[in-house]
């Protein structure tokens, strides 16, 4: 509660800058004049009359404010040492950079003030919301050109020459039926007796493709199956896939 | 404040309220800003205080219009045309449209059957109604075959819309890398 | 048409091209369309044509203002306390981020560190957002130091938000600290 009572109390402050700054005032001097070494008195003496409040200071509340303590507090010690001690210069260039940033917050502080205090947009002072449009579409002239024409020339070619040759392939097999008919007419003219290839009854397929030949094959084969069955001729092969080969019954 | 200065003032508040809005301003808006800034009895004699704004601007490029019920600043007309920025956003011809005229670009004179026969599908009147709307085809005689039909040209303006001097100036067909793959296209 | 018409029609022009916009107007703008209008050499002397604009709005509750390098009608200072009844207000900025915004203002670009140094303050990421959501800051690059840490700087918008004209209208640190030290309220 208590420590509470020193955070928020302190919290008045933006961190120990902030305070600092507000002491520095105090001195109603020029920042660039003040005496940092009185600064820095006040400073510790303000937060050890909050730390004496508080009894215990919750740490991580006031890690800013006693970061600087210390750092003051050295700051004080070489001060208050002799002028002609090393430890002189050194304390002095931080004294300096002390007022620097102190000097700088106040100028941040007082342009954040002269910024307030402007007329502020919509606020204090109002523009005209919309714009009028004057810009006018013109839509009359073509977008076109000559390689789209010839882009579409080719195109209109393309899907009309497709068009044109587009049918369904008729694949002419030759069919077990023709095979017969062929099968017939050779047996009839008994001719040369004996063993003859099946595939020798099969017409001049170069050109065809390997689907129309092998069709044409089994064509010949199944009428050859049906008419041997049918006692007309025989059929042999002398092993597994080995020439199929075909006689007229005697 | 003399009388004078409560009109003025009137006048300036209604003079910002139209400018700072974005759409036109009912006068119940207006009565309402010089009711609350205790000028009512100018709000009651609107009238006055519109002619006094819009007397301001006698002479300047932008004037007050009684728009939609309301008052508005706008650019005097005789100034808006000289900010008017063109914006071209020219049409596309359709597909189809392209299409066709090519065909009878490169085919001309040619009937409406040809050019069903060479681009494979049948056209529209539409298309070529737009066509002949945009003055880019143009019949010229007739085929001397059953039913006579109209033979299609293109005209000098597709020539200048396309930047051509005479239809010479066309690539040729077997100028067209891809001719050969129609010719022959069908096969595959 | 006489000279004097001439000039009158530049400023009308102007006129007519700052009203009808919503936002600042380069002055290239206007040149453009005086140029547009066969008035070039009033673009040339685009300073007394501008006066003369601002001239016509002198008794008007709205004036000529150079905003963020260009020109907009704004509506006086005087009118605001009336029209902020009725039109919306923007929240306004608590202090933390009037002061982050001064900070950034007179170091930018710079770092959230660098910022944070100079307050002495962490900046907190509600104050950072609320900047960022109002259009003032934005990120300009990064550090080139370990962590490339994001570079902060003000927007257009912030010279349009608080009317100024360039970044160099801000005032010099020692008038700030005179003015301070005269007026003496104090940031407490």
């Amino acid at each position: 509660m208590v420590n509470e009572v020193l955070h928020l109390h302190l919290d008045g402050f933006d961190g120990p800058l902030d305070l600092l700054l507000e002491l520095a005032r105090t001195q109603n001097v020029d920042l660039s004049r003040i005496s940092i070494l009185q600064l820095a008195e006040q400073y510790l003496a303000v937060v050890e009359k909050f730390r004496q409040e508080a009894k215990t200071v919750r740490l991580e509340l006031a890690a800013d404010w006693l970061v600087m303590a210390a750092w003051l507090a050295w700051l004080k010690s070489r001060l208050l040492l002799p002028a002609t001690r090393d430890g002189d210069k050194e304390a002095e260039e931080a004294a300096g950079l002390l007022q620097e940033r102190l000097i700088e917050l106040e100028a941040m502080r007082a342009a954040a003030s002269w910024l307030s205090a402007r007329p502020r947009l919509n606020q204090t002072v109002f523009e005209r919301p919309v714009a009028e449009n004057h810009t006018r579409i013109d839509r009359s002239l073509l977008r076109v050109d000559l390689s789209g024409v010839v882009l579409a020339y080719l195109r209109a070619r393309q899907r009309g020459g497709r068009k044109r040759v587009y049918a369904p392939r008729v694949i002419r097999y030759w069919s077990a039926h023709q095979a017969r008919a062929a099968l017939g007419r050779l047996l009839g003219c008994q001719s040369p007796v004996g063993w003859r290839y099946l595939h020798s009854i099969l017409p001049d397929l170069h050109g065809e493709p390997p689907v129309g030949r092998k069709a044409a094959l089994a064509g010949a084969l199944m009428a050859g199956l049906e008419m041997a069955k049918g006692g007309q001729l025989e059929l042999r092969q002398e092993q597994h896939f080995g020439e199929i080969e075909w006689r007229e019954k005697e | 404040m003399a009388e004078e200065d409560f009109f003025e003032k009137a006048v300036s508040l209604v003079e910002a309220l139209i400018f700072a809005s974005a759409s036109p301003v009912k006068p119940q808006a207006m009565k309402d800003l010089l009711v609350s800034q205790d000028l009512a009895e100018w709000g009651e004699q609107l009238d006055i205080v519109l002619t006094e704004v819009a007397h301001r601007y006698a002479d300047h490029a932008i004037a007050l219009y009684a728009i939609a019920g309301g008052w508005q600043f706008r650019t005097r007309e005789d100034v808006a045309p000289a900010l008017q920025k063109i914006v071209e956003k020219p049409r596309r011809l359709s597909r189809s449209a392209m299409e066709t005229l090519a065909v009878v670009a490169y085919h001309q004179p040619c009937t409406r059957a040809e050019v069903e026969a060479i681009r494979g599908v049948s056209l529209g009147q539409n298309v070529l109604d737009s066509l002949l709307e945009e003055g880019l085809l143009m019949p010229k005689g007739r085929k001397e075959v059953p039913g006579r039909p109209v033979l299609w040209a293109t005209t000098p303006m597709f020539l200048s819309v396309f930047g051509l001097n005479t239809l010479a100036d066309l690539p040729r067909r077997d100028e067209l890398v891809a001719e050969e793959s129609i010719g022959d296209e069908g096969a595959s």
